[in-house]
This record gives structure tokens, sequence and C-alpha cells, in this order.
């Protein structure tokens, strides 16, 4: 995002401007609903009922969320270091192997509090390694790490098709699933949690693994902002010559970086396979991956700013559903088009209407001192 | 009283070109004929199958159609919350009181198009082109590998996979490249279980004048001339079915497992194709039905144990 | 080994067709990302000229028409890029994506809207499509031995997009280094302040820089839906805009090095294709996987064998803010 | 005069005959009342200046004064928020550099707005190619620039790539392009800051012809000996308003001085004699190749004492550089050994800048925008840049963010870094501010061995006074210090021992004391040794000799 160095007081930035254009997005959006026959404004009223309206639906709003924060830090956490990961999806893909094999081996033996740690650390292992040759390919062989990861997307996609249906595919099933974990290698469904509290709430896939993702935002932003390690990674991304003036080793910086980037990615793994499915299966990464490119720009690369975009990507995906399922005729292209078009009003012309609002409040001000003058 | 029926698509969406799109069809026949409304929902995510399938059978939804092997599981999580609600499921077995299972012999209706395209082949070399490989795709191929080498025990089978991403599915471009492929490499007729992906191989085939099968609904009319015939397979009629039975209380539990015995699967002959299939070929296909329906032949079903002796 | 020669022919023509779009969106590639405009956005660009093409031509059964409708498509969405990166500097990626998830969205939904078939357009035949062109002579020269087949098989007989794909080489090329257009764009993706110093522009240039990328990926669009196939489907670009942009970059942002990087996906493409299935005598089957994968596997290995650092454009990905 | 007899005028200036000089006591720019701010800061305040038509028009003032800002103004690269812009009498509206350039101005930036993959001749051509088609326009081109180059002796190669030309030659494109936009007002900001004094003397040669030949000249430097040689009349800015005039002639270095700075500075250095004890760096016969495998250095040797000032003069771009980056452990050796104390690094057992850093060497690199700082980084975060793991400002986990500010702040109040504020973006410091907090980082922790290039570089008198006063201050506590600069001047009155580079190699070594200016020059030029010299050298010669 091009800086804006003009100055607004904080709350028109971060609050008065997204709002305007999120109402632009759906304005618009609104338009396109129209057009097809439908009434808008009961399609927003339906969106945001089914986004946040009821447990249930707030239940997967979050769920989404917290797959967009994983993988939204991960490409926050690259960009830093100026490196572009766009192989989020492959790693998270990657990720969700590794929880599964920890669960299919331990999950007769070991109890959950046990296996938890351990799904964590091997999804987190499969995820880095993923992101390891590119990133090693980068550092050592100069090899442009979109291109890498764009690869290893495909990649992870082909070794996970071959592993599910000719090795891991449960036997005698006719699909290419692994078998389901024993309830020990399960997460604990939110609405499980807040029963053992006595708390009633609908059951949603929303599981223990948004704690995770909570965690994992304060770690990134400590650990970028906070820690020699994030200032290492940041000078790198802004200045590679000043990098290695400062004594910083830039090839292990960009691996480091990289694998720190996968491990993020790869917990959608747990929130998916532990949390939600308790089997391995294809395509649960479900492009969450591609999306956390967009949430983390939106987010401006900041854990506070991702958890927000995510929190309005979670809407979206939920509110949408919701959404083609009240009103049949609205398909899940239409769905797909007002998420092109939020991503577009939030995201890419985020900063459209600042010049306008920076000549009124200027105006404004002005105005202010002439009076208090007079 | 009026029935509510549901049916829940999986993530191909109901004009997948393949069976989501056959139950599209079913229901809305069903629809055209009776006049009631059917709720629908298309997942977009693994997660939605649940969701959605529940959200059915809380409006009280009944009977709810869940369409494809993937939604398994959330069928048999639901099912057990709602005793109550009738369940189909197409493509996968859920053994429960509530739920009836519609499973289709498709390696049965693959044979009987091997068979036509073995005998349509002058080159003595058949060509299959599958989606992903899955095993539900493997069972197309197996079969259709089997039926060409029952009647040419010689003939050779060319057997491609589209890719390891949905977008398999989806890639006419592709599909077309590999048809081209397999004529390059002898090939005179390809069967395509792929979804759009087979929309491509149709089209390569009538460029290079070449022979195509058409897969799941009858496919013929795409390419009129071209197209050998389609293995039909009656999803269509299997979701038409379960709401019509359900309306006239007839709906039963169970495994419905059809085969050409049931005309579950079955070849497609029109005036598209007519002047391709000779009598002889019509002949020889009438005799391998009734074999495969009186139990002569065993046609092997990958799925059994997962491995094709034929291929 | 004769066949095993006409085999090898058949495999470099397919490559020649599966690089066709490749090729040309990786020219927009380098007309946008030369003049410091990052564009994702060719995957939508490509999938948006692919739908207008095949509905414009279903319409009016002229391929032509199709052809001009994907065009404007095309630079409409490439229009909407500037808009957000160069008029108001938002974020170049961002955008791009926007982009993407506009075009499959709208063209389905489009689709559905016109055609009722679930976001499918009718089978274009005829004039509705472009149909092969026989260069001049094939036939004369078919039987002469080796260079005859190369020729009437592998040479001739494509439809014009792909000729005008592999024109749109040159001529990129042409434009860059050999014309004052050429020379600013390149300029101003290295260094805009030398560029508005000189009193250009910036804003102007970059504008014309995505219009010529939208002409481009337009040009690929139509040849996927009326050209290599005869309709549109949902998805159909299936990530050959994300390809391109790949050997876009292994070509290091240079039209003729972009032209091989192409060459070789379609190539190792075409290969995995005709390698499938076949037993190796030893390993016995290699699962379809990883044929699959080859392609990319492969292309990894190049890059990281041979194919040194690629530098990119100085100023790429930074909107150019001047003080006001 | 109006915009079209100016640019009719211009076509004759590129069509060869010379302007006549503007007889016309009108002056050629007068700017009324010009002000401009960025937010908070006043950057311009209401500032008046008359620049009579042919004359070389000095303006000097302060790091941060306003000048870059008034001539960017001028130039149409900023906007005024306020005043008026005549030139030649007639009143423009300036309001980007397409009008600046059609009105006849020229300007050669600080950092110059060079495309640095092009050719000279690209860069000259850009915005003026005249045709839509390179080839024929650029032969017309290229002729006109040889003209140019040969009228007013401007040797340079136009087929050089810009990125491979030395600062001095870049700067003459930059003025090439001016003349060949027919500029009859040049604006020069601080062009002389990274000149060899003979690239200077040469530059002023130029600005003489230019100014015979009735082009305005503004001149912005932070050199009072540049002023007095070769302006007709100056200007003194101070915190963005205009204190003061002056015709060269009547004024004096100090008097500029005092009014730039408001106080009295000493313009000469004094130290007394160095006392060079142990030797702390040793490198011998040290060779580096870069990534292209173009010899950098070429077996260097040389040693570092105790209480000792080393100056390395040479022709920017003679391996000085490189130099500085091997011996702080920034580029690894290809031959030869560097010792430092016990520790003998060697190309099988390399180092790291870490490690050097951590025995004790600081380095202030030649350009601070390059690698001295980060300038997205706040002035706290550029403050510890290179001790960055330095337990002072690390807990186990966290930075401890107070010690890194106080450490900052400390530095910019000892070191008088202007604005003193540690979360100013490090961007938003006037070049000589940020120069100032680099110096601070480095010489702060009274390195045993400080390697340092061009320390003055941008920055004013009154800054330059206090960084030689640090620099011999830190020599009398023991320090070694290897002081690389292309201010001949700088290196003759700070160093004890002189070494003179050229091409990577040592091509003379002459203490301070029996060493003078002209003598060192012509080892710098490496003269009766010009076969070897490479083709860019090279046009510097040729353009020597075609005086
Ligand atoms: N684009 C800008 N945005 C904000 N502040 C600016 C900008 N440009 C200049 N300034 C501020 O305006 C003041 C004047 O800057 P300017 O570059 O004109 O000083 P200067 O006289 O050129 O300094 P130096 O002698 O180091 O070149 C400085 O405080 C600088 O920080
Ligand atoms: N966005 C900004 N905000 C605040 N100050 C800025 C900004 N951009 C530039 N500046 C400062 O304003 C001055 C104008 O740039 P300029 O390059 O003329 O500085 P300078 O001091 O003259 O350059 P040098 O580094 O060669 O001394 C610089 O000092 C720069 O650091
Ligand atoms: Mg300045
Ligand atoms: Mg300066």
């Amino acid at each position: 995002m091009s800086s804006p160095n003009k100055n607004l007081p904080g709350w028109i930035d971060v609050g008065l401007i997204p709002l305007i254009n999120i109402s632009l997005a759906f304005l618009v959006s609104g338009f396109v609903i129209w057009l097809i026959g439908e009434d808008p404004i009961e399609a927003v009223k339906i969106m945001i009922n089914g986004a946040f309206g009821y447990d249930e639906a707030l239940g997967y709003t979050l769920y989404y969320t917290t797959n967009f924060v994983f993988t939204g830090l991960a490409v926050a956490v690259a960009f830093h270091a100026s490196l572009f990961n766009i192989g989020g999806e492959g790693q998270a893909y990657i990720g969700g192997l590794g929880v599964g094999l920890l669960c299919l081996l331990l999950d007769q033996y070991f109890p959950l509090w046990l296996i938890l740690p351990l799904a964590i650390i091997a999804s987190g292992l499969f995820g880095a390694a993923w992101a390891y040759i590119p990133a090693y390919l980068q550092a050592y062989r100069g090899s442009h790490i979109v291109i890498t990861t764009i690869m290893f997307n495909f990649i992870a996609a082909a070794l996970m098709n071959y592993l599910l249906v000719n090795i891991l595919i449960a036997p005698g099933s006719g699909s290419p699933e692994s078998r389901v974990f024993e309830e020990t290698a399960w997460l604990p469904f939110m609405h499980e949690i807040f029963a053992w509290f006595g708390a009633e709430i609908t059951r949603s896939p929303l599981n223990l693994s948004i704690v995770l993702a909570a965690i994992a935002s304060v770690f990134v932003w400590f650990f970028i902002w906070h820690t020699r390690w994030g200032y290492a990674i940041r000078m790198l991304g802004h200045n590679e010559n000043a990098a290695q003036y400062s004594g910083i080793d830039t090839k292990r910086v960009i691996i480091g970086t990289m694998c720190l980037s996968g491990a993020l990615a790869s917990f959608v793994g747990i929130n998916e396979i532990m949390g939600v499915h308790h089997r391995i299966l294809l395509e649960f990464t479900a492009g969450y991956g591609f999306t956390g490119i967009a949430v983390s720009l939106m987010g401006r690369n900041h854990p506070i700013g991702i958890i927000i975009a995510s929190l309005l990507f979670g809407a979206l995906y939920q509110g949408g559903a919701e959404l083609a399922f009240e009103i049949p005729t609205i398909q899940k292209e239409m769905i797909t088009t007002i998420q092109g078009l939020v991503i577009l009003f939030c995201g890419a012309l985020a900063l459209m209407i600042r010049p306008t609002l920076e000549r009124l409040f200027s105006n404004f001000t002005q105005n202010n001192k002439t009076a208090v003058v007079e | 009283d009026e029935i509510k029926p549901a049916v829940v698509f999986d993530m191909g969406g109901k004009f997948d070109k393949s069976f989501n799109e056959g139950v599209y069809n079913g229901v809305e026949k069903f629809k055209s004929e009776t006049g009631i409304e059917y709720k629908e929902f298309e997942v977009t995510n693994p997660s939605q199958r649940e969701q959605a399938i529940r959200k059915m059978a809380q409006r009280g939804s009944n009977p709810i159609i869940g369409v494809g092997f993937a939604q398994e599981a959330a069928i048999a999580k639901v099912a057990q919350e709602y005793p109550d609600i009738h369940f189909t499921i197409i493509d996968a077995v859920v053994d429960l009181p509530n739920v009836q299972s519609v499973v289709f012999k498709e390696h049965e209706g693959s044979f009987l198009v091997g068979v036509l395209a073995a005998m349509a082949s002058e080159t003595n070399t058949v060509g299959f082109i599958g989606g992903m490989d899955i095993p539900l795709i493997q069972k197309f191929a197996c079969g259709y590998a089997q039926g060409a080498k029952y009647v040419k025990g010689d003939a050779s089978v060319l057997s491609n996979m589209t890719g390891t991403t949905p977008s398999a599915w989806n890639d006419p471009g592709k599909g077309s490249e590999l048809a081209k492929s397999q004529f390059d490499r002898g090939a005179d007729v390809i069967f395509a279980a792929a979804g759009g992906t087979g929309i491509g191989v149709y089209q390569a085939a009538k460029d290079a004048g070449k022979l195509a099968i058409g897969v799941d609904s009858n496919q013929n009319h795409l390419q009129p001339g071209t197209m050998l015939t389609s293995m039909t397979k009656q999803v269509d009629v299997a979701a038409y079915n379960t709401f019509k039975t359900a309306m006239e209380g007839t709906w039963k539990p169970g495994i419905l497992s059809l085969g050409l015995a049931e005309n579950g699967v079955d070849w497609a002959l029109d005036e598209n194709n007519k002047s391709l299939i000779t009598d002889e070929m019509t002949a020889k296909v009438k005799e391998a039905r009734e074999e495969i329906v009186a139990g002569k032949i065993s046609v092997h079903d990958y799925m059994e144990d997962n491995s094709c002796p034929s291929l | 080994m004769d066949d095993f020669f006409l085999l090898s022919l058949s495999t470099l023509d397919s490559t020649l067709r599966l690089s066709t779009p490749l090729i040309l969106c990786a020219m927009a590639g380098i007309f946008s990302e030369r003049s410091g405009i990052i564009d994702i956005g060719l995957e939508g660009k490509l999938l948006a000229g692919a739908f207008a093409a095949a509905a414009a031509a279903a319409y009016s059964g002229s391929a032509m028409l199709g052809l001009t409708a994907a065009i404007f498509t095309s630079i409409a969405m490439a229009l909407l890029h500037g808009f957000a990166c160069i008029t108001h500097k938002g974020n170049q990626v961002v955008s791009g994506l926007a982009i993407n998830i506009l075009a499959s969205g709208l063209t389905v939904t489009f689709g559905i809207a016109w055609f009722h078939q679930g976001g499918q357009t009718p089978n274009l035949s005829g004039d509705a499509r472009f149909s092969p062109v026989t260069l001049p002579g094939a036939e004369i020269i078919r039987e002469v031995p080796f260079l005859g087949p190369i020729y009437t098989e592998l040479l001739s007989g494509h439809n014009l997009l792909v000729y005008v794909a592999f024109l749109a080489v040159p001529l990129t090329w042409w434009i860059l280094y050999k014309t004052r257009f050429g020379l600013r764009l390149r300029a101003v993706g290295e260094n805009p302040q030398a560029v508005d110093t000189a009193g250009i522009s910036v804003t102007f240039l970059r504008y014309r820089a995505v219009i010529c990328a939208g002409i481009l990926c337009g040009i690929a669009g139509a040849y996927l839906s009326t050209a290599h196939n005869a309709a549109f489907g949902r998805e159909m670009s299936a990530g050959q805009g994300y390809i391109a942009l790949a050997a876009m970059i292994f070509g290091k942002w240079r039209p003729v090095p972009g032209l091989l990087a192409c060459l070789l996906f379609g190539f190792l493409n075409a290969l995995a294709f005709r390698l499938e299935g076949v037993s190796v005598p030893g390993i016995g089957q290699i699962p379809v996987q990883l044929m699959q994968s080859l392609p990319y596997v492969l292309t990894v290995i190049l890059l990281a064998g041979f194919i040194g650092k690629a530098i990119a454009p100085k100023a790429i990905g930074r909107p150019y803010v001047k003080e006001r | 005069m109006t915009v079209e007899q100016i640019a009719t005028s211009r076509s004759d200036v590129a069509g060869g005959q010379a302007a006549p000089p503007t007889t016309s006591k009108t002056p050629a720019i007068e700017l009324k009342g010009i002000s401009k701010s960025f937010g908070p800061v006043k950057a311009n305040q209401d500032v008046d200046l008359k620049v009579l038509p042919g004359t070389i028009h000095g303006i000097i003032g302060e790091n941060g004064a306003g000048k870059s800002t008034l001539m960017s103004i001028l130039y149409g690269f900023y906007e005024a928020d306020s005043g008026d812009i005549f030139i030649c009498g007639k009143k423009q509206d300036i309001r980007s550099s397409k009008d600046a350039i059609s009105a006849g101005i020229g300007m050669v930036h600080q950092h110059f707005m060079l495309v640095e993959t092009f050719t000279v001749l690209e860069n000259v051509m850009l915005g003026a190619e005249g045709g839509s088609l390179l080839n024929k326009s650029s032969t017309l081109a290229r002729n006109e620039l040889l003209r140019l180059s040969q009228e007013y002796s401007l040797a340079v190669d136009p087929d050089a790539l810009i990125g491979e030309l030395p600062v001095g030659l870049q700067q003459r494109v930059e003025i090439l392009k001016a003349l060949y936009r027919g500029a009859e007002i040049l604006i020069l900001d601080e062009p002389t800051g990274v000149l060899t004094p003979q690239e200077t003397e040469q530059l002023f040669k130029i600005l003489d012809i230019l100014r015979s030949r009735g082009v305005s000249i503004i001149l912005i430097t932070h050199k009072l000996q540049e002023i007095m040689a070769i302006t007709d009349r100056v200007s003194v800015m101070r915190a963005g308003t205009m204190v003061s005039e002056r015709e060269t002639k009547d004024t004096s270095k100090n008097e500029l001085a005092e009014l730039m700075v408001g106080r009295k500075v000493l313009l000469e250095v004094t130290k007394d004699e160095a006392t060079p004890q142990e030797t702390l760096l040793e490198a011998k016969e040290i060779s580096y190749r870069d990534e292209d495998g173009i010899l950098r250095l070429d077996n260097v040797s040389l040693t570092l004492r105790a209480g000792e000032i080393v100056g390395i003069a040479g022709v920017s771009g003679n391996g000085q550089t490189e130099l500085l980056a091997a011996l702080s452990g920034i580029c690894a050796l290809h031959q030869g050994s560097i010792t430092i104390g016990d520790r003998e690094i060697t190309p099988d057992s390399p180092s790291s800048a870490k490690e050097i850093r951590e025995f004790g060497v600081a380095h202030v690199p030649e350009d601070r925008h390059r690698m001295g700082m980060v300038t997205a980084f706040d002035a706290k975060e550029v403050a510890i840049m290179g001790y960055h793991e330095d337990s002072a400002y690390n807990g186990a986990f966290l930075m401890n963010e107070k010690a890194v500010e106080n450490h900052c702040r400390q530095l910019m109040q000892e070191y008088d870094v202007r604005p003193e504020d540690p979360n100013l973006k490090s961007a938003n410091f006037s070049g000589g501010n940020q120069q100032k907090l680099v110096l601070a980082r480095e010489m702060d922790r009274a390195p045993k061995i400080l390697l340092v290039g061009q320390p003055t570089r941008g920055v004013d008198i009154g800054a330059i006074e206090f960084i030689h006063k640090n620099l011999i201050k830190m020599r009398d506590a023991g320090s070694a210090i290897l002081l690389v600069s292309v201010e001949l001047e700088e290196v003759l009155s700070l160093s004890d021992r002189i070494i003179v580079m050229f091409e990577g190699r040592i091509v003379g070594e002459v203490t301070a004391k029996d060493a003078d200016a002209c003598q060192l020059g012509l080892l710098m030029g490496n003269a009766g040794a010009e076969e070897k010299r490479n083709s860019s050298n090279n046009t510097i010669m040729t353009g020597e000799l075609s005086e």
C-alpha cells in the first residue's frame, strides 16, 4: 500500500474510509443483484444476518476467519522480507498431510493433549518443508520465488492426489479419503467447549484452532516489529544492501522467513483436518491460500489488519453461502462476483476516496481555524 | 400434504456436465411435472456439505438428496441427527434406516461402450480420458477397458487423466489436447469421463473426424455424427424417483445398486449416432448385456479392490 | 523411427497449440510489468476475453466479431486495473486478484443469464470459429521427405490466432526496443521520476501499457473459446494466466526468452500427455500424478539449474506518488 | 519573451548558433514569496529570489534549509503553496516539469534522474525523441549529442550504460540532457558533492562556457570555495527563508559561513602530529572480483595503525567502494588475507560483516541511501543498524525499545541531528542530517578501527567542521581510521598517510605533509598509463585533453 503521508486523523483512515469502501462494494453488488431481478436490500440483510445474525452463522464466519488469519499471516510474514509467497495453498495442503499422518499414526495410542502439540509441530514442519525448497532456490540459486511457489502448489496437489488415491485411501472406501481418526485426535469444537462450561450454542465447525490463530497473530506482531529477527526481516525487505552491511545473513533470513510463512499457512491443516473433517481428504484448502494474499495485502500486512480482513472474508464466505441458500436464483458465481467487488473496493481502490476526504477535512479545519480567529 | 424436497449439489456445481447436472435435470423434471418447488444448494468447500444438509433438515425439507461420494460422511452424520427425515445419497453407500443409497454399476455401462468402441475402432486402439485420478473414474476406465478387450482381445486401451486439481473437470482445452495426443498414438475412439473437460474431447474428435463417447447423460447431440454413443447413468431418474416415491409415500431406505439389469446404466442410441452403429454392433452389445445380466460375464468393479486387471 | 518422427512432430504440433495462449498472455504481462504495473490479472482478462469472444461469436456467427468483443472486454478490465493502480495508487496484486475473481464470477453469471446452459456458451461452428489455415504450398511439398511433414504437419494448418501469437513476439520486441513508446515504457518501469522530470506523463504512459496488455489477453481469450475450443466453459482458463506470468518472469521480462519459456511449458505438457500410462522398463507404470506434475517439477529444476537471477523492473509494484 | 519564442530560440541553440547573451536586465528568473510546507515542516517560507541572465547564482544553506525544495518548485516537481514565478519577466505558472522544460529550464537533480539500464543516448533522448521511431531519431540525437559534447567539451560515450558510468560522467549526462532540451536556465543541486577535484574543475569550465553562452545558472552547494570561485551572486537560506544575498566579489567565505550557520565556523582543520602505534589491521595482497568477474581489487596491501588516519584518494569507481566492502567483511576475498588482531581472514576462512564488526570495526559506507540506512525505517531503527543484536537492545525474545530510543536520542543530541526525533521516518530527514545520523551510529562506539567513506557528502559546512573534529578526536583517542573521499581537500587535511588507488590497484603512497593536490591529482589520473584505462575514464581524458 502506498503509505499516505498527508495527515488525516486516525479514525478516518482506519474507520471511516473502510466503511465507505465496503458500502460502495455492496452498492455495486446490490446493483448486480437488482439486475438479475432480486431485492438488493433483502440480499444484504440476508448476508449480514447470515454472517453474524445467530450463533451458528457466527461460528461458521469465525471458522473461515481462522483459515484466512493463518494464510494471511503467512503471506504477510514473507512480504516483510519482500518475498511474495503465492504458495500458501500448497503449504496448507501439505501441512494438512502432516497433521493427518500424525493423527493416523497416534490416534489409537495417545490422548489429545499429547497429540495436539505434536500435530502442531508436524503441520508446521511439513508446511515449512514445502516452503523450504522454493526458499532455498531463491536464496542460493536466485530462482524467482513467485514461479517456484506457483509450481509447488501444483506439485502439492499432484502429491496429495497420489497419496489419497493409492496409499491413504480407507480400505473398501470409494472416495479418496483416509480413515476417520479416533476421537482422541479430534480438536474440541467450540460448541463442545462451551458445553463444558454449561453454555449452550449451536454446533458449527468452529473449533479450538481459532485460539491458535489468535496466538499466531500476536506472535507475528511481536516477532516482526519487536524482535531482532523481525528487524532483520524488515531490513532485508526494504534494502538488501543495508542488510548485508548490517551483518545479516540474507540467505538464512530468506529461508527462515519462508519456513515461518509456510508453517503459518500449514495451520489451515490443523483447523480443517484435525478440527473439522477428522480425516485427510482432497481439496480441503479450497482456495484459502490464494485468498490469503488478498487478506494480507488488504490488512496492510499487519496482524490487526489481517484479522479484520479475515473477518470480512469469513463473513463474505458464510453470508454468501446463506444468500445462495435463501435466494435460489443467486448462484455461487454471484457470490464470487460480490467477493470480487469487495476485494476491488476495499483492497485495490482503498485509497480512492482519500483525496476527497482530505480536501473536505482540510477545508473543514480551515474554517474552524478562521472561526476561532474571529 | 405436499412434500418439501431438497437437493445439495457437490463442489462441481449443478452444471458440471456430469452427475450433478444429471441430478439437476432429474429434479427439474420433477418440478415441471408436479409443480413442486425444491430447495437446492451448491457447496463450494468441503465444510459446507454438512452445513447445507443440516440446514435443509432444519428447514424441514424431506426428502433430501446428497449428490456425490464426497457427501457420504455429511449425510451419515446429519441422518443420525434427524432420524425421521429421508435422505438419498447418490454414488455412495450410507447404511442407516433413513437413508437410501443409490449407487451405479458404471463399470457395466462402461463395459458396453467399451465393446462398441472396440468394434468401431479401425486402429484397434481405443482411448479413455478421465478428469481426476479417483476411484470412481477408474471404475469407468476399468469397465471400458474390459469391454474393449472382451470383443477384441488384442485391443489396446490408452488412458489419460486430465489433472490433479478441481480445474481438471473444467479444462476443455486440455481435454482436446489429450484427445489429439491419443489420436496421434493411434486411438480413433475416445471415451471421456471428465465433466466439462469432455466438451473439448468431443470437439477434438469432430475436428479430427474421429469418434468420441459421452458420459453420464446422453451427450450424442453435442457433436452429431462423431459421437459414437454415450454411457448414460440414470442419475436423473434416480433423483426423480426419490422425489416421486417420497411424494407417493413409497420411498424406501436401503441400497439401490443400479446396473444394466435395473437400467441404471445404459448406452445411448438416437438419430444423432444411429448412422455409426452397425447392426453387428447392436447385436454384440445386446449379447454382452444379456450375459452380464445373467452373470455369465462378471465385470470387474475397480472400487471392490481399487485395482484393475484389464488396464 | 519414422513414426517416432511423426509422433515427435505431433508433440511439437500440440506444443504450439498449448503455448499460444501462454505466449499472448506473457507478452501482455511484459507490456504491463515493464511499465511497472504488476499484472496478476492476466488470468481474469484471459477468462473474460474467452467468454466475450464465445458470446459475441455465438450471437453474430462471426469469429472476428468475437475477437473484437474479447479485445474490448479485456481492455475494459485492464482499464479497471489501471484505474485502481495508476489513478488511485491501489495495491497492484490485490487489484489483479480482484479482477480474476470478478472474471470467474461474472462470466458464469452472464453466461447463465444469456444462454441458460449453466455458464456454457452454445457450440460454435463454421465462421463463428477460427478454422485452420493451410500455408501456401503445404500440399505440394507434403511429399518432400523430412522437411515436407515439418512444414505441412507442424507449421501449416493452425488457426489464425496461433500465427498471431507468434507474430506478437517480434512485434512486442519491436515496440519495446525500437519505438519511442517502448523507450518511455521501459524507462517508466525503471525510474518513473526520470520520466516525469523529462516532462512525460507517467500516468498516461502506464495506462497505454496496460491497454496493450488488455489487447493481447483479449486475443488469447478468443483463442481459448473460439479457436482452440468451440465454446466457452466456466473457468476454462484453468490457471494458464498464472503459468504465463511464471513464464514471463522465467523469461526475465523479455519477449524472446519469454516465448521460449512458454514453448517449454507447452512442450513439457504435450510430452507429459504422451508419456502418461506408458510403462518404463524396470520401474513399470509411472504414476499419473507424477506425469502430471512433470512440467512443474522440470520447470523448477531448470529454474534452479540454468536460469540465473531474474531482475524485475526497478519500479515494479510501486505506485508513482509525487508531492503536489 | 513568450514560451514560443523560447521554444524557437531553443531550437536554434539546438541548431548550433549559440544564443546571444541576453543584454536586457530583466532577471532570467524571479521568484516572489514562494512558500511550501510538507505537513508540519515549513520547507520554504515566503522566499524571494532574482537571478540575472547570463550569470551564475549560488545558493547556500544548512541541511534542510530548503534549497532543494525551492528548486524542485522552480522545476515544477513540487507545486508551491503560494508565490509566483517569473521567467524573463513573464509570469509563468509551472505545474509540471513539462512546463518548466518548455519555459527553458533545465535541472540537474541531486539524486540523478537517469535510467540506469539505459545508454547515455537513450537517457538524453528520453522525452525529446522527436519521432515515434527510434532508428532515425536516434541517429539525429546522436549527432546533436556529439555536437553538444564538442561545443561544451562534455565528452561522453553515447553508448555507455549509465549504470556503469562514474557519477561524474552521469552528471555530464544530466547536463547534456538539459542542453539537449535547449535549457536557457540551468539548475544544479549539489552538483559537486559527488565529483573529484578534476571533475569539479571540468564542471566549472563547462559552467563558465555556458554562462558565456548566456545561460543563467543556479548552483546549490555546501562548498564555499566553489561559491567564491564561480558564482556572480550568492543567496543564503536558513530554515526555509532567504536570509541574505551578496555580490560574490564583496563577500568572503567566513562571512557566508557565518550567515548560513548563524555563528562563527573555522573552515580549516587543525590537528597536531599523529603518533601511530601498533598495527590494528593488515591487508595482504587482497583481490576481489564482482559477480561479472571483473577484477575490482587487484592485490591491495595496506596496514592501519592505531592513532593514524589513512586517506584513500582516487577517482570514484577505482576500487575504493570494494576496498571498504572487503575490509568490512561485506564481500568475500578471492585472494590474499586480512589480519585483524589475531584473526586472519582468507578466502578459505572467510568472515562476515557481523564478525568483523565484533572485532571493533565500524564502517560508514559511501552511499547512505544504498547501504548506510533504510529510508523506510524510523531514525531509532537506523541508529542501531549492525548493532541490533547487541544485548543492550535485546531481551530474551523482545527488543528493548526504550533502550533503542534513548540511544538514538542521545546520538541525535551529540551529533546535532535535526529534527531531534527518534521516531521520525529516516527518509524525512534532509540528506545532510541523514548523514550525521549514520556517522553518529558508527563513531559513537569509539571503534578500534573506523572505515569511513565520503563522510561529508551533502553535508553543510557547520556539520563538516563538526565531523572533521570528531574524526581527529577519534584518531587521537587511538583509533585507526581509513578515510575514503573524493574530496581531495578533505583527504589532504585529515589524513596522516595518503594512498592513491587506480583501477583497484594502489598506485602511490605519500605522507600527508609532503603531499600536494596536483601531484595526487596526477597519480589519481594515473598519468602515463592512458592506454590501460577503460572507455569511461578514457572519455574523461579526452574531455580533459580537448581543452
Ligand atoms: N517531500 C517532502 N516531504 C516532507 N518533507 C520534505 C520533503 N522534501 C523536503 N522536506 C523537508 O523540507 C526541508 C527542506 O528540505 P530540502 O531538501 O529542501 O533541504 P536542503 O536545503 O536541500 O537540504 P540539503 O542541504 O541536505 O540538501 C527538510 O526539513 C526536509 O525534511
Ligand atoms: N516524504 C518525505 N517526507 C519528509 N521528508 C522527505 C520526504 N521525502 C524526502 N524528504 C527529505 O527532503 C529532502 C529532499 O530531498 P533531497 O534529496 O533534496 O534531500 P537532500 O538532503 O538535498 O539530498 P542528499 O541526501 O543528497 O543531501 C531530503 O532531505 C529528503 O530526505
Ligand atoms: Mg538538497
Ligand atoms: Mg543534500
